[in-house]
């Protein structure tokens, strides 16, 4: 149900309402105290409710509208295809004052990289204008930015994993850096095609991304890195799991991976790390976190192979997409930074 | 509630708060982190990360 | 993390924290603004941390203590097996104003129902003083009520399924009705056996009551009908469904139907209608509400057989216990109904 | 692998070779002592190799070709949409002098019928000819039947369970029967939709069919009995398991229907009856028959309601179809009546 | 059912009839063409028919016996924990000519071996004369073995997958070697705790084995290479993906790598490599191989990371267990290599 | 092999094979049904169903 707010005090759309992502939008804004949605866009359900997509959004009173009749907004969530933004950014940036965008539209800083990595780009003058959403490694840019580009949820994982063996100078950037990631399969959107039909993607371990991944260039553009990076699908709706393999050239201890976790993370709201101990949850897994802006992160060491092994598991629908976009426009906005994601997730849960 | 105490957390350097009556010898775990830690002294508690555990588990 | 509350008005404990109910309580305390957790019982995690079995509670500072040092607390939540309450009530109630039992010992009216359906009871002169929990069938009595037994989560669902059939008088109590349930693994709660191991209990439909199942006793109780109650465990953690096959003696229309639903339910905050419409989602369905309090309800309509088929599908952690049990304590306290309660639940989400 | 065979005397094609039970045909055929399959057809998926679309027949070395092109054969089996069949049944019997379809197009009695439940029939002077495939209820009229007419698979479980209670007439046939059934995602074949992609397949209990299911007319026609039907989507790929409430006139033991059961079953070499017991399997499960042509049928009484539940398991992709086709094939060219489905199934085993 | 022989040879015991592999032993032995099951040992299920504990035997008549009383045997097979087989291992081959054991227990090559990876050994005199199960290594050896020692499922499949790198010189054994696993829950037997209940163990991505996992010791036994090892426990019962990221001294081609799997693989009938093409089924995947002896290898080159990547995929209960062992045991006495194996595996299938 | 002997089962009629050694009491299961029945005497051995189990399992 709606949350009471007497303080809503920014208005926001959302375009591209019926995808996943966007659905999950409008229920971190449906709930948020300083937000008001008053459009959701569909060119295929126009005039839909909300809930006849989403059937948990059921009791919102909303219909869908046409991404041509963009209303005047405060904050205007782009969750659309690749490359959908990057054509409709004018309309977008006409119709509010913050555009917030989940595609990889204006995640890289320069053409270059979308003509290495994607197919170019339509409006390369807007790259540096854009400020990256994940306020783990860009919160102080994030106040008052105007064009914010959410992350991806492969990269964010990945990113958030291995930032603090670069902040503490464990790694350096020259080492070889396997990232074997595990996703589930809302990752590849409402969408879908043959491989994602409930009979063909249940119970798989599927190499869906072998190699030369996209968000390869965001990990490198944020850590100096180059990775060795491989997707698999897996049998899960929500979450991705990044397994990051690396071998510092000094010998490193525990006590030092701690210090450099903590060191990092100490501070931060949404990043929980959980390396060993007892019990059944021992270390991240997308499950603990599945529904919440949370990431968990954590180690092991390997001495006989002089390996890190690096985890970290995200829900991609929330801190891998809509939460990170939400989290980044509070930031952006000035209003608390945790409000409207304070949901800390479900014990015991399926595969979420 | 019961009495605690704190004591500072090897892994991390952070105090945690830890039941009054801990023995030495017991494991406690880190609310932070999850991990595991062996009451090595008190008086003042001192705290050390425990031994490995088996090393998978489920298996 | 902790939702802010300068309100924290009234303190709790849950004995049998590291249970599946007991887990939720705490969750859902936690992040409710009325109240401040300041006792979770395990004997056998004593001193762990309730982040130690619950890595979605990991930022929640508490540890475990013994059952038999209750905290003096405005309530005290027990999600005990069934016999644990009853054995102890007294002590719960010298520790707390208001108990809330999440087991059956207090749901039955009479000593003689106990005889019938458990194994007797040990101290029947509270069955009376007793409040049944579920607020859309006794809200007026939970006001102020000091002992408040919360329903089976497969009763609820078939309660909240076919009272409106009684209420509009489609059905009187001596119709055959049929009960077929389908139930997700948390509802055996943490313990589990052979049968509930991940390998035996994946992909399954196994008929797990067949016949005689106890909460056969509480529906009669509420509804004055005596059901043919069958359940079968399928895949999935959370979530109870119940479809009712109800032969009404005279003739219904679907506008009847609606009409007896929405006669009911209008104003009910945790109950929401589904029957027919367009999409993915045109039933009630578990998933739907995972992680919500709410139940969803709805029918259909089978002329050629005399057959009305009611569908009902709850989170049985939530609107099955947990959550029913905190929706009852906030209408005894008379703090808001919803609070703590908002949640909307995901989607997509797998098996939650 | 291929089995080496030097017996075989039959040959086979498969129109609808992409489909689900195209390829459990493909794959029977493939394997079985008696048939070498020299035509599998496809129209999208036309020169490519069977394996390309069915990973487990890599080793098969046969490409699709168009169902315009049919190979001359002693059997075509026909796994081709509701329709298709019916439309094209003189080619497919010019084609072969066996003809075994697995729709529905030849399954019912009389174009009455056909109108009454379908669309109506085109060629409804086949109908006669026509041989209900299940051999435990047509065994007599199958061999050298030269069409035959493969069951629906919620018909099959459904009338496997009651049959005996019929022939040991402890139903009339004026009783109230209702029929719960829960299916996987693969009965809904290769083609899907949005229902049934991955995200929003997952984890779920939906009623798909709450009334009015077309089967319902296979069963009246083999059991004489008007039934209550309704049928629910889970979480699994193969499987059927159909719930059949009961209350028969008269009183019944346990022994009266181990009696009806034995008595109907004991010879047959592809129904189980499990009833009770210890151990985690005590009543018919659709994923102990997974993968296999095995039917379970098994029964609990529930003397305080006078009714009896009897439960049914079958895989929908084997004994609800193509199983029950290569077996049906057996009878009617009288091989060996289990030849090529001899698979006893696996345990542990997830959600095959 | 039992497949009709005329032929069995060879009489057949398991010891640790209740176990996981135990059950797969049985259910191969039971329609394998040369072995006659006389004995299935349980010391928790004494006197239970083997259809109690599997209920995919039912048919099979045989009881439990207790493994202290073993029937003289042409063939043992000990399907029991680490350490159980060295303490018994005189008993064993007293019973039987051939010994083959699917633990740990004989297939290092040296006492140090297992003083450094497990916990010694008691009879390191018998590790000379063992043989380790996995023809595609081992072939040569096995004719007439009398101890054989079935290989470790994460092992048997990362071995597959690296050694036609070796075999053709693309490796050396001097790279670095990571080795991501994820398994499925039958790998940790019918035993299973808190961590493999199905609500605890459904839906994850679970670092089970960050490091240091004693299968790490057979493979630089036979591939002279140390790897990192990393195990990820994920939603499917059966399965074993191991995804191997390697790095040579020297680029290579496509071309190189298909010429080194089919140098290694072409006249196996257990291997199968899949690398590429269309269709959803592009990579090695365990559900492709789910209930088969076949074991899919394949490969991506990743040139901008010199990195090649290579896949593979087991059923860790048939390649991985008790398919590697009657395939060795075929091999051993002499008998067809295929026999008893021949089972293509399912498609549609869901998380078997 | 041990011994066996043969009783009838009592559901459903058929033969069935039992360890020689069952003893009055001794809760055995039917092979071809699965159902759990009881020795109620020997000599000949006579079966019975075994009482009912406990409602359901894994709730
Ligand atoms: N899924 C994830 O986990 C994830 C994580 C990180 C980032 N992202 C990014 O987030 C974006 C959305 O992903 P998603 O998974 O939510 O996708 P999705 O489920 O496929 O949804 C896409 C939405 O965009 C709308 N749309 C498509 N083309 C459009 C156009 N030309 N103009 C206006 N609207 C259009 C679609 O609705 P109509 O067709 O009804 O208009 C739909 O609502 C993508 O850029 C994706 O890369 C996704
Ligand atoms: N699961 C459901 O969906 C559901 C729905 C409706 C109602 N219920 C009812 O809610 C109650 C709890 O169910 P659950 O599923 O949460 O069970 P559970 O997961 O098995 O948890 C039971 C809890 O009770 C504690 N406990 C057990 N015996 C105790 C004793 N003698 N004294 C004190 N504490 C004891 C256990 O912890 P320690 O052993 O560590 O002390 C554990 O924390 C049951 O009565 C159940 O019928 C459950
Ligand atoms: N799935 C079950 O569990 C089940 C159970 C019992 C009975 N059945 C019945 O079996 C039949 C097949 O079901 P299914 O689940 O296998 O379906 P499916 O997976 O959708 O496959 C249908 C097949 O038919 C082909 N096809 C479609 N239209 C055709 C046409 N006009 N002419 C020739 N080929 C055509 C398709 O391939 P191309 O498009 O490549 O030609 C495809 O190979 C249906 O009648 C169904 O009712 C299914
Ligand atoms: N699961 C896999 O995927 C896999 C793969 C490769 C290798 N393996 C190896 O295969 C072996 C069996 O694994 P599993 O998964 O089948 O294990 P499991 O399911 O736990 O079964 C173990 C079996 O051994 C029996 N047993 C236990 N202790 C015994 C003892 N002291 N003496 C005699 N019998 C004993 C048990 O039955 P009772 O208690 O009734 O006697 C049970 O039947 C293990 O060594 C394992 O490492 C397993
Ligand atoms: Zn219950
Ligand atoms: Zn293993």
């Amino acid at each position: 149900m709606k949350r009471e707010t007497t303080e809503s005090e920014y208005t926001a759309a959302v375009v591209g309402g019926t995808g996943f992502t966007g659905g999950e939008l409008l229920r971190l804004l449906y709930q948020h105290p300083n937000f008001d949605v008053v459009q959701a866009t569909s060119r295929s359900k126009e005039r839909k409710t909300v809930g006849h997509v989403h059937p948990n959004l059921r009791e919102m009173d909303l219909r869908f509208t046409s991404p041509e009749d963009l209303e005047s907004v405060d904050v205007l969530f782009a969750a659309t295809p690749h490359g959908v933004s990057m054509e409709h950014i004018d309309a977008f940036q006409d119709a509010a004052d913050t555009v917030v965008d989940l595609s990889a539209d204006f995640r890289l800083n320069t053409e270059a990289q979308y003509d290495e990595w994607y197919d170019g780009h339509v409006c390369p003058e807007y790259l540096e204008q854009a400020e990256y959403a994940l306020p783990e490694i860009n919160r102080e840019n994030l106040a008052g930015a105007d064009l914010i580009a959410s992350g991806g949820c492969n990269a964010t994982a990945t990113i958030l994993g291995l930032k603090p063996l670069f902040d503490a100078d464990v790694l350096s950037g020259d080492e070889q850096v396997v990232v074997d990631v595990k996703v589930g399969s809302s990752e590849g959107g409402a969408g879908g095609g043959d491989a994602s039909s409930h009979p063909e993607r249940s119970g798989i371990v599927r190499p869906y991304a072998p190699t030369g991944h996209r968000h390869e260039a965001e990990i490198e553009q944020f850590l100096g890195v180059s990775v060795s990076f491989t997707v698999h699908a897996v049998d899960m709706v929500r979450g991705a799991s990044a397994t990051c393999h690396v071998f510092p050239e000094s010998p490193v201890s525990k006590g030092d991976l701690w210090k450099a976790y903590r060191g990092t993370y100490a501070d931060e709201p949404f990043v929980r790390t959980v390396a060993g101990g007892g019990g059944v949850y021992r270390y991240p897994e997308p499950k603990s976190v599945a529904g919440t802006n949370m990431a968990e992160v954590g180690f092991e060491l390997d001495p006989s192979n002089r390996r890190v092994v690096v985890f970290s598991a995200i829900d991609n629908m929330m801190k891998g997409s809509a939460g990170q976009a939400v989290h980044a426009a509070n930031v952006a906005l000035g209003v608390e930074e945790t409000a409207g994601l304070e949901f800390t997730g479900l014990h015991p849960v399926g595969a979420p | 509630m019961a009495d605690t105490i704190t004591a500072e957390d090897p892994l991390t350097g952070e105090e945690i708060e830890l039941p009054g009556d801990v023995e030495v010898g017991e494991i406690v775990d880190s609310p932070a982190t999850g991990a595991e830690l062996e009451v090595v002294s008190v008086d003042p508690v001192t705290l050390e990360e425990a031994p490995e555990l088996e090393e998978d588990w489920g298996e």
